[in-house]
C-alpha cells in the first residue's frame, strides 16, 4: 500500500507522524461540536483556537484574520470572489499567466460570469513574472492582483514583497496563493503586503480538505459560504475540528523544523541532479530560481507520461506535466507560459521531495530513472535513428 | 487507469528495436498528440517473416506498437487485411477515452502492414515542435 | 473527556466505531492525491468512488450526482447560490420560516448583494409548512423553493414530497436541506421530485466537515469552488479522501441499521417521555409530528440556559434555544414561527438521542434532569409565590 | 465559558429561599431579557442582619444574586453604599460579552441594599411573555 519511494511531496504529502497522533485521537475522543456550551464543545473550541494562533504566528498575522477554510482552493476562490463581488465599481484584474487553476478558474468565474476583465501576467525563461510588465498592465478600473508564492509545475519563487508594495502604493487589492510557499520560504504577510493569503494543509504534511485564508480585513470581502455564522461569522458550516487540529500540529511541526526541512532537501536535491549529470544525458531542467523541493525535468526523447507510468511500475511515483491526450489544450499552461515546445512540455517529469525522503531512496530512484530512460530511449525513433 | 494488457506490453514491448535491412517501413504518426512509429518488415511473397518496431508516445501508443507487432509477424497479407476496427479494439482491451486514440494507431498499423509500400524511412523521421505535424 | 451522557445528537455525532476504523487507516496509508495516476493516487480515487455510490445508493440517485462537500453548509450555498445566479431572469425565492441558517444565510446573500426578493413560509403550531401557503406565494418570478426535511430544533417533518410534486409541475427548482432527514426517514430523490439535496456526514456519525450535495442536473447551477476540475469538475479543491471515505462508510452503516437505530431511539424517548410524566410538572414539548430522536421540552419556571449549564455539570449534555443573552434577536427564530413567547422559548431545552445512548444513560439523565429541574425551581419566583 | 466563581455560585446558591417576613423585598429585573431576583432583607438600625432571595434568570444572574447575598449580609447600610459598579465587576470575575449586563443586576441589588424602601412585593412580581416588560 505505501509507495517504494513517494517523489510527488508538491501533489500531496503523508501526514506527520504527531499530525496523525493527534487526529487520531481527536476523531475518537474530540467530538464536540466547537458551537455547544458544554464541556466537549468548549473542548473543540479552545483546540481550533489553538491551532488559529499556531497559523497566525506562522503568517505573523492576528489569530483573528485566520479563517479556517475546506482548502486554498476555498480560500481562492473566497477571496477572489468575495472581493470582486463586493467591489464591483472596479472591475479589472490582473493574475499571472503560471497560477494554478484554483486562482485562473475563480478569475475566469468572474470573466464569464460577472463581467470583468482579466489580464494575464507573462513570466520570463525562469517563469517568474516581472513588477515592470506588472505596472503596466495595472489600469483604473483595475480591482484586484492575484500571484502566487511559488509555482506549483516548475517551483519558481515569484517578487512578492515588490508586487504586494507596489499593490499598496496604488491601493489595489493583492491576492497571494502562498500553497507551494509554506514550509519552503518564510511568510510574514506583513512585510509581503498582502491583503489576503491562501494555505492548504495537505502541501505541509497535514490533512487533505483544510486550509486557511489569511484576511487583513474582512469587511472587504462577501463571505463564500453563508449559515451559522462559524469562524467569527466569515466562514459558516461546523467545523473540521479534527483537520483544523491536524493543520494547526502540521504548523507547529514546520515551525520547529522547517530549515532543517529545508537543507535536508537541498541535499537531497543536489544529490538527485549529480547524478542525473553523471549517468544521464539529454536532460535539461525548467525554470530558475525555484524552491529546492520542485524538479520540473525535460527529459529528450521519450514521453513524460510513459516515463512517469514505467517510474510508477518500479515504485517511484512523480507527476507529469502533461496528460496521455492528443489533445493540445491538456500540455501544461506553465510550461508553455516559459516558452516551452510541445515536445518539451510532453518530455516533462515533475520531481518533488519532501522531508521524510530519505537520501536511500533518492539514489533508488536515480538508479530506476536511469535505467528506465535507457529502456524507453532504446527504442524511440527520437533517440535511436 | 490501464488495463492489464496495455500495462504489461508497456512494460514489456516484443519485438522492439531497428531493423539493419528491412523490406519494408512502415511510418505512423498522430499529427496531433505526435506519437510516433516506425515499424519494419521482413516479408516473402504473401506473409510477413519478422517485425520490428522503434516508437515514440505515451504508455498506450508504445503498448500498441507492441501489441500489433505480434499479431501480424507470420501472418498472411491476406490475413492481415482480414481484421477490422473491432479487432484492434479487442486486442486493446478496455481504454479510457484519452487513450482511444490508440485504436486508430494499431489499426494504421495494421492497415499500412496488409500492403506496405515504402521502402526506406523519411528524413524528418518524427515528429516535433508545436503545432504536432510531420516535420 | 468522553461525556457522561451525550443528548446532543442533533449538533453533532460520535464517530461510528466502523467509520473511526477506517479513517484512522486511511488518514495513515492512503495519502495520495486522487488526481494522481500511481497506485496510491488511484487508490484514493476508487475509495472516494466506493463512497459515492454508497451515497447514490442511500438517495437513490447515479454516483454522478453526487458532488462530495466540506458539509451541508457549502452544499446548501452550492445549491441556492449557484442557481439562482446562474437563472437571474427570476429572482424569488420561497423558504420556510424555520431554516437552518445554512439556508437562511444563503438567501439573505442573495437578497441583500444581488437584489433578490425573500419570502418565508410560515408554519403551523406543530412546525409543518402548509403546501397551500407555499402555492399562494409562488409568482411568475418565483425561481427557488427550499425547504428543509426535517427541522434540527423541534424535529418537525416538512411535507418535501408534496412540495417536490409542486414545484415540478410548476417548473420550479426545488432545493432541499435533508441534513435531519438522514437515518431518520428514508430518503429517496427521484420520489421526492427534489433537484437538489444536501447531507451533513457528522451528523450520521460521520465527521465533521464532510458533506454531499445530490444535483439531478449540474448544468443548471454554478459552482461555488472554482479550480482543478475534481468531483467531475463541480466542486473543486484536492479532496477530503479520509473524510468522504468516513462519510461514506457512515452511510453504510446506516444503510444496514437506521431501522434498528430508530427503534432504539423510539424506545428511549418513549422512556425519557414516561418518565418525565411520572416525575415533573408544568412542561411541554414543542411541535408536533416530530422524527423520535428530537424532543424540544419547555421547562415552565426556569431558564433554558440555567438548565442545560447546570445539567452539563452533571454530565448531562443538551442544547437551548435562546443564548443567555439580553438581546431578545438572539431567541430562536424557528419557536417564534410556532406562536412560543419568549417566556416560553427562553425555558427550552433540546434533548436529541443517539444511536449510542443507553436506557440507563436515560434514567441517569431523567433523574438528574428532574433533581436539577426541582432545585432550580425551588428558587425561581415564577414556581415559589 | 463561564468563570469558577459563577460557576460555583451557580451550582451552590447561597440564601437561597423565601422569608417569611421580611423587613424589606427588593425587586430586581432586567426589562429585556426578563431575568428577575426578588431579595428579601431582615435588618437592624443600620445593618442588614439576614438575607434571602429567589432568582429567575440564567446562570450567571442567578450566581450574581448568590455573590450580591453574601456581600450584602452583615454589612452596614453605609459600607453597602460605599461600593463601587467596579467592586461588582471584581466580585463577578471575567464575563463574556454576553454575561456582561449581570454586573447591572448586581449594582442594582446593590443600589436598592443600601436604602431599602419597599415592603411587600407588587402583585405581578416576574417578568413574562412577548415584549419583556415587567407586567
Ligand atoms: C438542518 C441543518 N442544515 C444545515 C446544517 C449545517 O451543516 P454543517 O454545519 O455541517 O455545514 C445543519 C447542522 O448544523 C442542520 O441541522
Ligand atoms: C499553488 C496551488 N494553489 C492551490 C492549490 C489548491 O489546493 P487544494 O486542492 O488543497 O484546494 C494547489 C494544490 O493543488 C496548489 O499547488
Ligand atoms: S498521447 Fe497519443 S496515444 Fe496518448
Ligand atoms: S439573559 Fe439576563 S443575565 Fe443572561
Amino acid at each position: 500500500m505505501s509507495p517504494d519511494i513517494y517523489l510527488d511531496n508538491n501533489a500531496t504529502t503523508p501526514l506527520h507522524e504527531d499530525v496523525y497522533r493527534k487526529m487520531r485521537y481527536s476523531l475518537k475522543y474530540q467530538y464536540g461540536n466547537p458551537s455547544s456550551n458544554y464541556e466537549i464543545g468548549i473542548n473543540a473550541k479552545k483546540s481550533i483556537q489553538y491551532a488559529r494562533n499556531n497559523l497566525a504566528e506562522f503568517l505573523n498575522a492576528e489569530p483573528e484574520q485566520i479563517t479556517f477554510t475546506s482548502g486554498a482552493t476555498e480560500s481562492n476562490s473566497t477571496a477572489i470572489i468575495g472581493y470582486c463581488l463586493k467591489n464591483k465599481s472596479k472591475n479589472h484584474i490582473i493574475t499571472s499567466s503560471i497560477e494554478h487553476p484554483a486562482i485562473m478558474e475563480a478569475c475566469k468565474y468572474l470573466q464569464v460570469s460577472h463581467g470583468f476583465d482579466v489580464s494575464y501576467l507573462p513570466v520570463n525563461k525562469d517563469g517568474i513574472v516581472q513588477i515592470n510588465h506588472l505596472a503596466s498592465l495595472i489600469t483604473p478600473k483595475t480591482s484586484l492582483v492575484t500571484v502566487m508564492m511559488v509555482n506549483n509545475e516548475i517551483g519558481s519563487i515569484q517578487p512578492i514583497k515588490k508586487i504586494g508594495a507596489l499593490c499598496k502604493a496604488l491601493d489595489i487589492y493583492f491576492h497571494c496563493d502562498a500553497v507551494q510557499g509554506a514550509g519552503k520560504l518564510p511568510i510574514d504577510v506583513k512585510e509581503l503586503n498582502v491583503n489576503s493569503l491562501s494555505l492548504s494543509a495537505h502541501k505541509i504534511y497535514g490533512p487533505k480538505g483544510v486550509g486557511c485564508l489569511y484576511i487583513e480585513d474582512k469587511n472587504q470581502l462577501y463571505p463564500l459560504l453563508h449559515g451559522g455564522a462559524q469562524e467569527m461569522g466569515f466562514r459558516s458550516g461546523t467545523e473540521n475540528v479534527t483537520g483544523i487540529i491536524g493543520f494547526g500540529q502540521a504548523v507547529e511541526c514546520l515551525m520547529d523544523h522547517w530549515i532543517n526541512d529545508i537543507q535536508h532537501i537541498t541535499f537531497l536535491r543536489n544529490k538527485f541532479i549529480g547524478q542525473l549529470n553523471q549517468h544521464l544525458t539529454d536532460w535539461s531542467i525548467n525554470g530558475g530560481n525555484t524552491v529546492p523541493s520542485t524538479l520540473s525535468l525535460c527529459i529528450h526523447g521519450i514521453r513524460g507520461e510513459a516515463l512517469a507510468y514505467a517510474l510508477s511500475q518500479m515504485g517511484v511515483f512523480v507527476s507529469i506535466a502533461s496528460a496521455c491526450s492528443s489533445s493540445s489544450s491538456k500540455l501544461s499552461h506553465v510550461l508553455k507560459a516559459l516558452g516551452k515546445s510541445q515536445e518539451e512540455i510532453r518530455s516533462t517529469i515533475r520531481v518533488s521531495f519532501g522531508r521524510q525522503n530519505t537520501i536511500q531512496e533518492i539514489e533508488k530512484a536515480i538508479n530506476i530513472l536511469v535505467t528506465t530512460t535507457s529502456k524507453l530511449r532504446s527504442f524511440s525513433p527520437m533517440m535511436v535513428n | 487507469m490501464f488495463n492489464e494488457i496495455i500495462s504489461e506490453h508497456f512494460m514489456n514491448p516484443r519485438n522492439v528495436g531497428k531493423m539493419s535491412n528491412p523490406d519494408f517501413v512502415i511510418e505512423i504518426g498522430n499529427p496531433i498528440c505526435g506519437d510516433t512509429v516506425h515499424m519494419f518488415l521482413q516479408v516473402d511473397s504473401n506473409s510477413i517473416k519478422d517485425v520490428s518496431y522503434l516508437s515514440y508516445g505515451c504508455s498506450t501508443s508504445i503498448a500498441t506498437a507492441s501489441i500489433l507487432s505480434e499479431v501480424v509477424k507470420g501472418k498472411t497479407f491476406n490475413e492481415i487485411a482480414s481484421y477490422q476496427k473491432s479487432d484492434v479494439i479487442k486486442w486493446l482491451g478496455e481504454l479510457e477515452p484519452a487513450q482511444n486514440h490508440c485504436v486508430d494507431i494499431g489499426y494504421n498499423i495494421l492497415s499500412e502492414c496488409a500492403k506496405p509500400k515504402q521502402r526506406k524511412l523519411t528524413e524528418n523521421n518524427f515528429l516535433v515542435e508545436d503545432g504536432g505535424a510531420l516535420t
